[in-house]
């Protein structure tokens, strides 16, 4: 069997995605804990790193678009090139998230928190787990448990919609927090997009091993 | 177009391919026809040797060291004609082979390109020149002036214990001797195993002369240790080529070789080569035993020359499954 | 949801495919008692492009030469099963093979352009049909010519010897001389595989614009070469007795991304062939 | 990686290859010379010897009686015409079928016997086939002729177009025929129409060489054409057309006699005691040579035109 | 010069790209028209005209792939079908701003406006111009035109700014209508964050012709 | 901001290179008066791969034969200029031709085993040398085939033909027969360009293995090769009198994404070649 041109490409890029992805769900938890400890430091490193995120993803698309056109890939392997240039942007726009929570982070001020915050780092776990779950599908090319991995995304919208309710009826009662409400509905959000994001890589996940197209959300 | 009386064209290439029927007939015929000819030579020299080989059997061709050849009394022995045959073609090829592969590594590898069209060409002219030239050229301007002070140098020989009887002299004043049928030979079968290696030098792939280059090989090494290890069953085929030449070649021989029965072994001496003594007696042969001893002569000469294309046949043969 | 497949040329062209200009049934070829292919079904749809593909040796030169009886001319060959041509079985007795040549033509790997002018080339075929006319053959081999994207090339020197040609043109000039029979399928045995790159790019756009009148089906060793020009694509491989079959056919697009066997994908993505 | 030939004197040996390789090559020039000094030495001997006997009456008349001066060889360049126009006639068509046959069935039974008889042929020595002549035709009509020895010149060419011709048509690419073939050709169209011309610069090539081959030949004429001092074409038309014979006849009665030949009559002369025939015979060897040169260039010039028209 | 159907698959690449640019921009226009005019109706079938976005994204983003793969292009093709596959990218998320703000129109219910959408669709007008530039700049090969679109990105800013001054406003002032202040915050953040894209756009064109990754923001 | 250029292999490894191994200074090279190339500067770096690549005719045989002295073998060919090897001119007088050639070895485009067997063919070189030890050789021989990625394919049939092996293996042979004279750069030209598709992955393979030890430089007509397996490309053109010249080197990812020249970037596209 040949090709170990194009199987050491392939499994350099894999690991270039699995590391990407593990640097962004890091940013992602980062970003969370910073926000719970009000650690504007910590944000500004975040916000710092994202731009080695955006360039690892360059990267991946870069070599990614020269072992398509240089090792002239079909079928099984073009379908993972694909989704490997799928999967990075997803990853890039997930980091961009994080870096928007410790944005957030930076505009809030000094101001101390309305109340301690314990859902929002839930829902960080939880969607950062789904990101290493469906990158470990991803990995073992796995449709069956890319199949599975979306259905988490109830429990997220369950706690942001929570958290919704929950800010608002701040917001509600003392327009004073209006402000920083707003900015935890945004870092709420961000994380909510986040898990929907894995939605998407875990269909990339099943077109690259069984060529199938399908819409999980 | 095309279309509107397509039958009428579809009859006229069906009439036109039935000409195949003809044409398939034709090539069948000629091949049958050249196989037939090659068992027809073989046939006539059976039939006509018959007379002959009833009478001596193998005693025609054996080794006698007194064989008799004489007309007058209707007993044939061939060994002194058999004889001067293989010594002659033998000494040729001897004398010739190294030549010729000089020749031919030197215009295939070294000839500058200013010189080797003219030696190419050269080679090629004298292959074609007919040997009653040679043989005229060698009885007038060869003789004298070459074989006989050469024979004269060898005279000496004669007197060494063993290989004394090949040196046997004198060599007559004439130069009509063994030797110089040998070393006329020697000129014509030159250009056929020289031109003959040379293109087997120069079949050989570019790729492999500059593979061995490109190892660091100097020429000489290249030529010796892979175009010729490379031609090899090639040159081989140019030698029996060149044997078979000299075997079988008529005129320039029985024009030098001086056409007597005597003479023993050495090559000092005058003697026969079978081809020269069927040219020389043939058209003034009397008695039906001494044609027919003659076409036995013919026969044995095409045997040999069946024996030397087998050979050739199963080198090649052998050689290109090898390699395969 | 299933996207439509894809926007290129040729997927759009398979998505719409209707009539069957040829089609074999139970196709097998025996050299004396080898047999090189076994029963292959295969559809050949009408202005398309179909490219067979297979390792060496698994019988796509057989295939395709089966599709004109160009095996006749083999000693030893026999053909079992049946290749119709617009429904009619060409191996059916009574039918004239000349006829069937004319219109299955068929252009070779290496270009092989007659030992004669550029105009001789193209006239040979029409002058075989029995065609005399100087104005008609002149219309023919211009037509011809242009059709092979070879006219303004060479225009100013159709008494120039064919083989004077680059290796490409020489190429044009043997598909020109098959177009002026007026064939309806054009058969090509890897006939850029002589050829340098570029010169391999002019035959590829050919191709695509010669599908608009005829049916083609082409041999490649090139799986890109394949995905690039064709419309459908048939795999072929070998069984233990080196009988070559049909291992999968289907449009192009979807054997190339996603073939539904896994021998295809091996050999597709170069690990196996 | 150490390397292994860290503990090899490299030095030494490169010299060493060196002084070797000096030594053969310079070896290689030196048997060039020697070969070509006596290469050289004939063709211009001949050349030179010849050219001083030659004379027009050498062309246009008979020999003299023995021993008288004057005189030419009219007879031998008349009967060497007749017998080689017989023997192309003969051969050509016939060594060209067998290749083309050789060509179509390349590896039947019948096309490896074709090849080793027309080995066969080749290689057999031309005073056999000389034997073979008068076996069958001079013993059987039982006077020589030019007929006969048309016929033994016509088997030696007969490998010499064969095999040329067969390689030639080899190189011609298969895909030349199978495209003809594909539009519906039939074999003999696209073999005469497309194969031969491509072919045909190196089969005329060879059919020179045949002839040149022929033209040279005397050990099989010796007792089939025998040799004929009287030979002369043009009395046998006017005397034939004098009794008003058919053309037939008149053909038949050419080929009816023994005949001359160029190198039959060189052999003859060389051998007589005779100054006059010896220069003669040196005037033959001239004319026998500047012929088989002419030929040679012929055939080139052919070849190198063919080349042009149809390579570009 | 040969290569004509890789030409022709660039250019038909190249017209389904700004086809897709046509189709984002109006997507994003109507809903906002329909906000405007609190039309659901209107908003239903932008949610639903979003897939067919989506789609052509996927198709593009396949044919590119083959292209890619079969057609071997380098140096500038492959910059250009690169760019291809990363614009389709841009504008799908584009086309799901302008899903989102068919959304936010839906889950505002019947109620009325607070106040007529002024500010709003001026941002999306400058947006949605921003785009067609972008494109227009695409199908020249244009960088210099696409150095110059993201200052426009100002003009955005300068309105989301006013427009999220103007809702917290509203806010602060009325709790009751923090819901629906909150909704259209969204989706002035929708509008804003298109610009953005707009800008990666432009990069990507100046990316195709010169060869160089500049970062515009 | 300029990310890292790529993450694949190649362009790492341009990143780091820093050694020259041999270099061309204004080398020109002419046949009788008609000069192949003009005045050209190239690097080679160590333990990198450097391709060339240029139309057809525009003198990549004859550049990457000047590096050995190749073209010594061609009557007429004469040179100007230098070629570095280590920083010695081996067209200097008084250089060793043979030692030369010794240190630059060569694989050609058609495979060339020598007609002896494998043992025979990889040891011919050390023989040369004056090697004769049984054991010594034996080592060699297993060393470098082991090296060209064939040791497990022949150990069993040393003594067989080298031209019984298939296409690809006989090209692996050739290499092995190369590395047997521990040679310090591997000239290719062509290496694949007679092979199949998959053979041609093989010794690409093998390429990239042995960059560890060798300099590597390849003429290649096929881009994707190059861009697959070079670290470094120059591209070469021709000007109006045919003699070619260097239009542009440089790290291959930027010669096949960015590369500086309109010439390369139509060369490349295939638009002109
Ligand atoms: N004339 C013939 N006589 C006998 N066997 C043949 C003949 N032609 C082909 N074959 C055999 O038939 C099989 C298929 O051959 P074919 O030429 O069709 O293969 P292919 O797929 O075209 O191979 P390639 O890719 O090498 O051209 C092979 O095993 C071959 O050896
Ligand atoms: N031995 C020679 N004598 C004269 N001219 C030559 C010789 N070898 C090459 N040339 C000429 O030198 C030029 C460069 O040839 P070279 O073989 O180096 O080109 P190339 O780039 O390797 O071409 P290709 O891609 O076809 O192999 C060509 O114009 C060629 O005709
Ligand atoms: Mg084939
Ligand atoms: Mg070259
Ligand atoms: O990255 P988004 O703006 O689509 O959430």
């Amino acid at each position: 069997m040949p090709r170990t041109v194009l199987e050491t490409e392939l499994k350099n890029l894999k690991s270039e995605v699995l590391e990407l992805g593990q640097r962004v769900g890091e940013a992602m938890l980062n970003s969370i804990e910073a926000l719970k400890h009000r650690d504007v430091e910590a944000a500004r490193k975040i916000m710092e790193d994202d731009k080695k995120i955006n360039e690892a993803r360059f990267e991946i698309e870069r070599a990614t678009l020269i072992v398509i056109a240089t090792q002239q890939p079909l079928a099984h392997d073009l379908r993972l090139l694909a989704s490997i240039l799928d999967i990075a942007g997803e990853l890039e726009r997930m980091g961009d998230y994080a870096k928007g929570i410790a944005k957030i982070n930076i505009l809030m001020g000094d101001k101390p928190l309305l109340k301690p915050l314990i859902d929002l780092p839930r829902m960080a776990e939880i969607a950062t787990d789904m990101l290493r779950q469906s990158l470990v599908a991803f990995n073992n090319d796995d449709a069956e448990t890319a199949r599975q991995i979306p259905q988490r995304d109830e429990e997220v919208d369950a706690l942001y919609n929570q958290i919704y309710r929950e800010l608002i009826t701040f917001m509600i009662q003392d327009p004073k927090t209006i402000d920083q409400a707003n900015y935890l509905l945004w870092a709420a959000h961000n994380v909510e997009r986040m898990a929907d994001r894995v939605t998407n890589i875990c269909e990339r996940v099943i077109f690259t091993a069984t060529g199938e197209i399908v819409e999980l959300a | 177009m095309a279309s509107s009386s397509t039958s009428l064209r579809r009859k006229l290439m069906r009439h036109l391919q039935h000409g195949d029927v003809l044409w398939w007939a034709l090539l069948l015929l000629s091949a049958v026809v050249v196989v037939v000819l090659v068992l027809w030579i073989a046939w006539q020299l059976w039939v006509q040797s018959a007379p002959s080989r009833h009478a001596f059997g193998w005693d025609f061709i054996w080794p006698w060291v007194k064989s008799v050849w004489n007309p007058a009394l209707d007993k044939f022995q061939a060994w002194p004609a058999i004889y001067g045959s293989l010594i002659t073609a033998t000494i040729a090829l001897v004398l010739a082979v190294p030549l010729a592969l000089g020749i031919a590594i030197f215009l295939s590898e070294l000839a500058p390109a200013w010189l080797r069209a003219p030696l190419n060409y050269m080679v090629e002219m004298l292959a074609a020149i007919p040997s009653v030239v040679y043989g005229l050229w060698g009885i007038y301007v060869f003789l004298p002036l070459v074989v006989v002070p050469i024979g004269k140098a060898l005279e000496p020989l004669g007197s060494v214990p063993g290989i004394g009887i090949f040196f046997k002299g004198p060599v007559p004043a004439s130069g009509f001797t063994r030797l110089g049928a040998a070393l006329v030979l020697v000129i014509m079968i030159l250009p056929t195993i020289a031109a003959v290696s040379r293109d087997v030098l120069q079949a050989v792939p570019r790729s492999q002369r500059e593979a061995a280059m490109a190892l660091g090989a100097t020429q000489w090494e290249t030529v010796w240790k892979v175009l010729i290890p490379y031609g090899q069953s090639g040159i081989l085929g140019a030698v029996i080529l060149g044997f078979g030449r000299a075997i079988g070649e008529t005129m320039a021989v029985t024009m030098v070789i001086g056409n007597s029965a005597g003479g023993g072994y050495s090559i000092l001496k005058p003697g026969y080569t079978m081809a020269s003594i069927i040219a020389n007696e043939f058209a003034e042969a009397v008695s039906e035993m001494h044609t027919s001893a003659l076409m036995e002569i013919g026969l044995v000469l095409f045997a040999i020359t069946l024996l030397l294309n087998a050979f050739a046949r199963w080198l090649v043969v052998n050689r290109t499954i090898k390699r395969a | 949801m299933q996207p439509q497949l894809n926007i290129t040329e040729p997927t759009r062209a398979a998505a719409t495919a209707t009539d069957l200009k040829m089609e074999t049934r139970g196709l097998s070829v025996y050299y004396k008692n080898f047999r090189a292919i076994k029963e292959i079904n295969l559809p050949v749809y009408e202005n398309r492009v179909l490219a067979i593909i297979g390792p060496s040796g698994c019988g796509k030169s057989t295939l395709l030469r089966a599709l004109n009886r160009m095996n006749d001319l083999v000693p030893g060959a026999r053909v079992e099963g049946e290749v119709l041509l617009d429904g009619e079985n060409i191996y059916a007795p009574g039918q004239d093979v000349v006829d069937i040549r004319r219109r299955v033509g068929m252009v070779f790997q290496r270009p092989n352009p007659f030992p004669m002018s550029v105009y001789d080339n193209v006239a040979f075929g029409p002058r075989l049909l029995g065609i005399r006319k100087k104005s008609v053959l002149d219309e023919i081999v211009e037509r011809s010519l242009r059709a092979a994207a070879l006219w303004e090339h060479v225009q100013d020197k159709l008494g120039q010897s064919g083989m004077a040609l680059s290796g490409g043109q020489q190429q044009r000039l043997c598909i020109a001389r098959a177009i002026a029979m007026e064939p309806e399928v054009i058969l090509m045995d890897e006939p850029t595989s002589a050829l340098d790159p570029m010169a391999t790019l002019t035959i590829e756009d050919l191709i695509q614009r010669l599908k608009e009148n005829f049916t083609i089906v082409i041999v490649t060793h090139n799986m890109q070469q394949a995905a690039r020009i064709s419309d459908f694509t048939a795999f072929l491989s070998m069984d233990e007795d080196r009988a070559g079959y049909l291992v999968e056919f289907g449009p192009t697009v979807e054997v190339f991304t996603n073939p539904k066997e896994k021998l295809t994908e091996d050999y597709i993505t170069g690990r196996f062939g | 990686m150490q390397s292994i030939y860290e503990h090899v004197d490299l030095q030494s040996n490169y010299r060493r290859r060196k002084i070797v390789n000096k030594i053969m090559l310079t070896l290689t020039g030196l048997t060039v010379a020697l070969a070509v000094v006596p290469l050289v030495w004939i063709t211009v001997y001949v050349l030179l010897q010849g050219g001083k006997y030659l004379n027009l009456d050498f062309f246009i008349h008979l020999p003299a009686p023995m021993g008288m001066t004057g005189g030419g060889v009219l007879n031998a360049i008349e009967g060497s015409a007749v017998m080689v126009l017989l023997a192309s006639v003969i051969a050509i068509p016939l060594a060209l079928l067998g290749a083309f046959y050789l060509l179509a069935k390349p590896s039947t039974a019948l096309a490896h016997a074709l090849r080793f008889s027309t080995d066969m042929l080749a290689g057999t020595p031309s005073i056999v086939i000389g034997l073979f002549g008068y076996a069958v035709i001079v013993a059987v009509q039982k006077h020589f002729s030019a007929f006969a020895g048309g016929v033994v010149l016509a088997i030696i060419m007969l490998p010499v177009v064969l095999r040329s011709a067969e390689e030639m048509l080899k190189l011609v690419p298969r895909e030349m025929r199978e495209g003809a073939l594909a539009m519906g050709a039939p074999e003999w169209l696209a073999a005469l129409k497309v194969v031969l011309p491509a072919a045909a610069e190196g089969i005329i090539t060879g059919i020179m060489l045949g002839i040149a081959r022929a033209v040279g030949e005397t050990a099989p004429l010796l007792f089939t054409a025998l040799g004929n001092d009287n030979y002369e074409i043009g009395k046998i038309i006017s005397d034939g057309l004098r009794y008003h014979q058919s053309i037939g006849k008149i053909i038949g009665t050419i080929f009816a006699q023994p005949a001359d030949a160029l190198p039959l009559t060189l052999w003859k002369y060389a051998q007589q005691p005779y100054q006059e025939r010896v220069h003669q015979a040196w005037a033959v060897a001239f004319v026998l040579m500047l012929f088989v040169l002419g030929l040679n260039i012929v055939a080139r010039a052919w070849m190198a035109h063919r080349r042009r028209k149809l390579f570009g």
